[in-house]
């Protein structure tokens, strides 16, 4: 089989999450690539809650609208989902739950009655009914223990038997073969994110919890003993940022991660460290707005935001990663960079790369390493905003002997000590804006800033940003269409930018929007989009819906 | 222990006769005797905010961060845990740390953080020339409310006590001796601890005779009755005519945030890459 | 005389500022035009501090470096400024604080002493220097009489008594004529940005004292019975900005002032209001940044932040008036754009404008009325968000019989209930955007959006914007040169803009930042300019120093 | 009077069994006994913050302000001081105003400005998965304290008394009829008040029976009495295994801010036009 996708639905509660993950991880085993997608509310329990599966044979990143087999843990998935499936009757469900109509059609599992007969509680029902679907898949039983064991570790021998009574009820819909491929690790773009700073050196990552963010505080709090990390969760977004650039200033490489509304409150201090030079990587998760909007959804709407967040004029680096592998590699740049060049840095994230799934191949992940600082040559005196030809003062941190280390809001001279002088404060803000150049050139002859993929000799091009490079790249292919993603968008890597577009006759630019903003923000430099194919009501793209937008501007 | 050089060339920008300098002196010659004790002063951290009180680290030739309005307290935590060994002192007014920023000396008062916050209680905006804050009189007329200010003050300890603080001191910035033992206590104590200085601004809110006329050093006081405390803490609340008792108010041995943050603490793993790819196998 | 510029200089706390005024008021009734340049440092007392009063025969809003007198209440004060003197000698000084060196000149006046003979307190040193200036400048005593009465309404006879004295011990140095030209009233840009928010309705202005906008503040808490304004200086630029929506809610015409850091702490509700789709008019008063800065300095640096402050994306009015009309004029037009559309309005100041003294004259400024917004019909049931043809829902109140008024900040229906649905989301983000197409067809047909000055006929152009307007129309008149300022920024005025430059060979940009704001601004939209003159010292331009540097661009 | 309809046809979208329901059923049946005596429900306005419990507005047919997280008070304090007939409901939870906005509560308090405040104290931070709140216990295991919170929680109600409050009561989620008698008390007090609903949380703290176990209904008590009320407040701190009181804690008349601000009061001058030009004339 060259591709296969499975959606599993019920209500927020029926742990359809996990589930998505567990037979995520299942045909991964078998050597096929993975991409999941989640679709749920903002609620705890109930409402209507759905995950698609889909594997493939090569590296995708994104759903199709259509899938081989709809596993339904309530009537609802069936009613909203049944439309999807290539076959018809290719659905399994709970057969107390759900009732099919017209003629008997697909394959009912009575979750309850099994799960009674077991003792086991009602929130083994997902277990159950993934058993009966291996059987569905013509799979071996024995595959599903040990993914089991490592998504469930609680209660394990009866979650087993509870899949084994499901996959004894069941019968084989269709057939799955294994496939001869190295499996690779699963992440989400969150997890990735977290690896790739703990990679940077990360020592602090503090947060107020806001999707989609909140999975990296909740997964680095998990993981901090093993990395020895100070995770803190304080009273407010104000607080989260101040006390990062509390342990930037004492040297321990720090991190915040929130979404919109949480980064507004955080760009007082944004500005505040970039005057003060504190070095800082901030995680951006965007979620369509304005204000709470659609909380659990994905957007791309605050590119420009971060741009220009926070008052005065100062230079900042922005990422906007595309999947896992991207998501690792840059955040442990952004890391660096900040510290590089004692400047923020901001990691564009939003709920589709954030929660997605992804296969994660960190062979395909470029050299990283944490870099080490400019650090004080320790001849006295210390002066922290020494004037220098990059704009870089050397480091020294507190309990460094003969460092007096002042930081200050305040604009300030070489010592850090306040002033107004008309004078100081034009070298000062030179000083500030200088580091841009210095960084541009940096990324520009180190690090490769935009992306080419897809038919590189096309002339038409089409343009996209995070989390919509995997779907580009696949019809990109697929339609034969150059593909382009600028990862990193400030300071904007014009050079390598102008080269990938060279040559086209026709730009199409792919965002999560309602005004393009990376149409618009290419305009700035004087490149020109000729269609925007925009998105804006939370959902991603699938693979068919995209298509079919793209094939209709192309006519 | 070479003798130690604590001032800086900057210009002093206050008012003359501002009661901030008896808190830089205070300040100063307590740090000077910490250091005659052991203290290395590159282990001395000052945190301040924003208000004619902040200028404060710019006169101290030590290790400053000099935040923005109303967040002190942040950092000042983060400081303390990045590196517990370290002494951490915040310098705040009124404004900055019992308006703008309430939240985060409630919060650090919850978690019985080691450091210690100097508030510069001056009851007015001096650096915005001259507005109520939460700690001004019922009535005040300041260039935000020329009709009179129509709130009740809060009672910053009184707030304080109720979060959790487990040191509270009250000083005036006529009383420099006072000050400095209190200062001392403060810092020493290991846990949240809070010094009201009562400040006076000579320009905004001259209240050095209302003062006078009121204070009274505690004697015979027993600071670790929670209830006593509790009592004397509320007997002038701000607003009334009631006498104003000075020293350590309250005190109390507790866990510290960061000895309970910290206890579980691992060392850093030696290689980090390895246990990357730990986690990455297991994620197959 | 054509023209003529005091300068008073003196510690902070001598009255510098009132001395100004004091000054300003008097050369005004002799009916010259008036600018007053205002630099102070941050802090009470101490430190240097100096105004410079222009007057002139035309209408001015701009400083010159070269001052006919000197008015030293100090040393500092001659050592820094003797030399703009356009006349060696022209000098007034306090005696007893100030050393002449070299030779005797200027005119000395023992202030202490003639203070101490009259039982006055330091403070009336200004009053009686001022007593001294007016026999200096060839006048009559008693026009000085009324203007203290204004000004110094405490203690007035003793203040008249003062200023006699320094009047009795001066000598005439130069010689004011009155000329035949009516007195215009003198405002701040705060003064006049206030009464034109008065003007469109306001009922309720909520603040946190922030330089350069507490003035705004204090001067509606002053005259707030007048007009019966709720006039509130609440806990927090949060609790500022959340509260002027809730009277917004309530029907009652709302606004707030703040500098950058305070604005950051306003961005979420920013995006709230948009959302919710409460109007708001926000006074952002720039100083130089990043973070705390120079607070009481000037500069020109958050129209970018302005323009995309806030999460998601949505519509908001943002205008820079360039003086004290305008400033009256946009506030009220402000008030009306919010309320007519229900968005927010962003009124971009700095210091040099809200704190510069301008005289106004309300015969310059447009046809203003307060309009009255769109209301419910009375009809139930009363939708909140009633889909509409330009995206503007007629409004209703609480107290309203029979109109059940739901304001949401997450995405929701007609009714104001939350949704998630993609379809309901796509149509209400459409809903919010589409004003901005009705908007700026109202503003292009109805407003002079972008003002042209100076040599319209001129090859080369200035363009400016905000504070730098008054300069830059006293040097494009001088040089022959087109200006062009365009005050609203946002939604951008492209067709009048493209009048206003369309012939232009060259384009230069007068800024105070370090990056040409405006000039990114108008390349969006396909605009380029030539070069750039920027300071960001802190500072205002004085006429020789932009002369100089347009000047220098044009060889 | 019209028999009326206080519900929406919206989806309640809450967890079966959450402690919310008694809550929106308790404030749905006072209302109607509200209105039943004469108050129109179009004067009323309900507010609330972002959390499970601040859906409630989208289930009460009555005018609502649905806020942003963590600010319920400000907005609330500006609908009352636009026209303070109306009446003013704040629905807030443990993580939106004891945690991201203490700051307001604590000075609404201190104005005493006549707004109702009803915290669904779930100590928990529901709708972003369960994380610890400033109310949860030490040791509280959530998303983002996996060892445990490191930090004790303070008690809402002892930082509101030390800030002001005027009314305080506590009531649970599983007592209802108490629930109603005290959100009535509350809304009918003049001033600030505030109820700390102990509110199950089914799904991430489920503490039914651990408040089934300690919970009592005050009775033959004085809640005009500020020490037993500080005392009786302070008998369970929201950690140790006291008794916990139920009902009216404290409760004083105090002059409210709507009255100090808005007394002077003029109305609004009817030629504006006229004030303007005086104001220009003055200013030559
Ligand atoms: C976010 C923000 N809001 C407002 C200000 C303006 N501001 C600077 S100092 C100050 C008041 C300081 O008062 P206080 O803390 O009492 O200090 P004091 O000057 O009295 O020592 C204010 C409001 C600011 N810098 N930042
Ligand atoms: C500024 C901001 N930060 C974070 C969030 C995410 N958020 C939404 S609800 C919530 C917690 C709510 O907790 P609580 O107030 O206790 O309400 P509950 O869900 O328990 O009723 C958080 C952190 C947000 N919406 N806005
Ligand atoms: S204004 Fe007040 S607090 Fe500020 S320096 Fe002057 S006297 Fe001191
Ligand atoms: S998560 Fe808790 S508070 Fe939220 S709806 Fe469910 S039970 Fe209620
Ligand atoms: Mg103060
Ligand atoms: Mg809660």
């Amino acid at each position: 089989m060259q591709e296969f996708s499975i959606l599993i639905g019920g209500k927020a509660g029926f742990g359809i999450d996990k589930s998505s993950s567990i037979i995520g991880r299942l045909l991964n085993r078998l050597g096929y690539h993975i991409y999941i997608y989640r679709d749920y509310p903002s609620l705890i329990r109930g409402g209507h809650t759905f995950s698609i599966i889909r594997t493939s044979r090569n590296r995708i990143a994104a759903h199709t609208d259509k899938v081989d087999l709809v596993i339904a843990l309530n009537q609802e998935t069936l009613n909203l989902h049944k439309n999807r499936l290539k076959q018809e009757c290719l659905f399994l469900f709970d057969s107390e739950q759900v009732k099919v109509d017209v003629k008997t059609c697909g394959l009912g599992i009575p979750l309850g009655k099994l799960l009674k007969e077991e003792n086991a509680p009602d929130i083994m029902k997902n277990t159950c009914i993934i058993g009966a679907m291996v059987k569905a898949l013509g799979l071996e039983f024995n595959i599903l223990e040990d993914v089991l064991k490592k998504e469930i570790p609680k209660e394990i021998d009866l979650n087993i038997k509870v899949a084994k009574r499901g996959f004894d009820e069941s019968k084989e819909l269709i057939k799955i073969d294994s496939i001869a491929q190295k499996s690779l690790p699963l992440l989400s773009g969150n997890q990735a994110i977290a690896l790739g700073l703990i990679k940077g050196g990360l020592k602090a990552y503090i947060s107020y919890p806001m999707t989609p963010s909140s999975p990296v505080l909740h997964y680095l709090a998990e993981i901090a003993d093993d990395f020895s990390l100070d995770v803190l969760h304080p009273e407010s977004e104000i607080g989260v940022i101040l006390m990062a650039l509390g342990y930037s200033y004492m040297g321990k490489k720090s991190a915040v991660g929130t979404s919109g509304g949480g980064f507004c409150l955080m760009t007082e201090s944004l500005s505040f460290a970039a005057m003060a030079e504190l070095p800082i990587v901030i995680i951006l998760g965007q979620r369509p707005g304005p204000s709470t909007g659609l909380p659990t959804y994905s957007a791309q709407t605050e590119l420009h935001f971060a741009l220009n967040a926070g008052q005065g004029e100062f230079v900042r680096f922005i990422v906007a990663p595309g999947d896992a592998e991207e998501a690792y590699y840059w955040s442990c740049v952004s890391m660096n960079m900040s510290w590089k060049y004692q400047i923020p840095s901001i990691i564009l994230s939003d709920k589709n790369l954030g929660e997605g799934i992804f296969n994660f191949d960190i062979s395909a992940v470029g050299e990283l390493k944490e870099e080490t600082p400019i650090l004080w040559d320790r001849k006295p005196p210390y002066k922290r905003y020494l004037f220098t030809e990059n704009g870089v003062s050397p480091l020294a941190f507190v309990t460094d002997k003969d460092a007096i280390v002042k930081v200050n809001s305040y604009e300030h001279d070489e010592l850090g000590i306040t002033t107004e002088e008309p004078k100081a404060t034009m070298l000062m803000q030179e000083k500030l804006l200088r580091k841009e150049k210095f960084l541009l050139k940096d990324i520009d002859e180190h690090f490769k800033a935009v992306n080419v993929y897809g038919d590189k000799n096309s002339k038409t091009g089409l343009l996209c940003w995070g989390s919509n490079k995997g779907i580009s790249i696949e019809l990109g292919e697929k339609l034969g269409l150059k593909v382009i993603q600028p990862v990193v968008l400030n300071p904007f890597p014009v050079r390598q930018f102008q080269n990938a577009v060279s040559g086209l006759k026709r730009l199409i630019c792919v965002e999560n929007n309602a005004t393009g903003q990376l149409a618009k923000l290419i305009k700035v430099h004087g490149f020109n989009v000729n269609e925007m194919l925009l998105k804006y009501d939370g959902r991603e793209f699938s693979i068919e819906e995209l298509e079919e937008r793209i094939k209709e501007v192309l006519k | 222990m070479n003798p130690i050089k604590l001032g800086t060339d900057t210009q002093n920008t206050w008012c003359p006769g501002c009661g901030n300098f008896a808190i830089l002196n205070a300040i100063k010659s307590v740090l000077t005797e910490l250091h005659s004790e052991g203290l290395p002063l590159e282990d001395v951290v000052l945190v301040s905010g924003i208000g004619c009180h902040a200028k404060i680290v710019d006169y101290i030739n030590v290790n400053s961060f000099y935040s923005i309005h109303g967040r002190v307290v942040p950092p000042a935590e983060a400081i303390k845990l990045a590196n517990p060994k370290v002494k951490v002192i915040g310098f705040s007014g009124d404004g900055d740390s019992y308006g703008e920023g309430i939240e985060h000396l409630i919060f650090a008062a919850k978690r019985n953080i080691d450091i210690t916050m100097i508030i510069h209680n001056n009851r007015v905006y001096g650096l915005t020339t001259g507005q109520y804050t939460p700690t001004s009189p019922l009535g005040f007329r300041g260039r935000s409310t020329p009709r009179g200010s129509m709130e009740l003050p809060f009672n910053p300890l009184e707030v304080m006590l109720a979060s959790g603080a487990t040191f509270l001191a009250r000083g005036t910035s006529h009383g420099i001796d006072l000050l400095k033992r209190i200062f001392k206590e403060a810092i020493l104590h290991k846990g949240f601890s809070l010094v009201d200085v009562l400040q006076v601004c000579v320009t905004y809110s001259n209240l050095y005779e209302y003062y006078e006329r009121r204070i009274y050093e505690l004697k015979d006081y027993n600071a670790t009755d929670y209830n006593q405390a509790s009592n004397k803490i509320r007997e002038w609340n701000y607003n009334n005519d009631a006498s104003i008792a000075l020293g350590v108010l309250y005190k109390k041995e507790m866990p510290t945030f960061e000895d309970r943050f910290l206890a579980g603490k691992t060392t850093e793993p030696k290689d980090k890459d390895l246990k990357i790819k730990q986690i990455l196998e297991e994620s197959i």
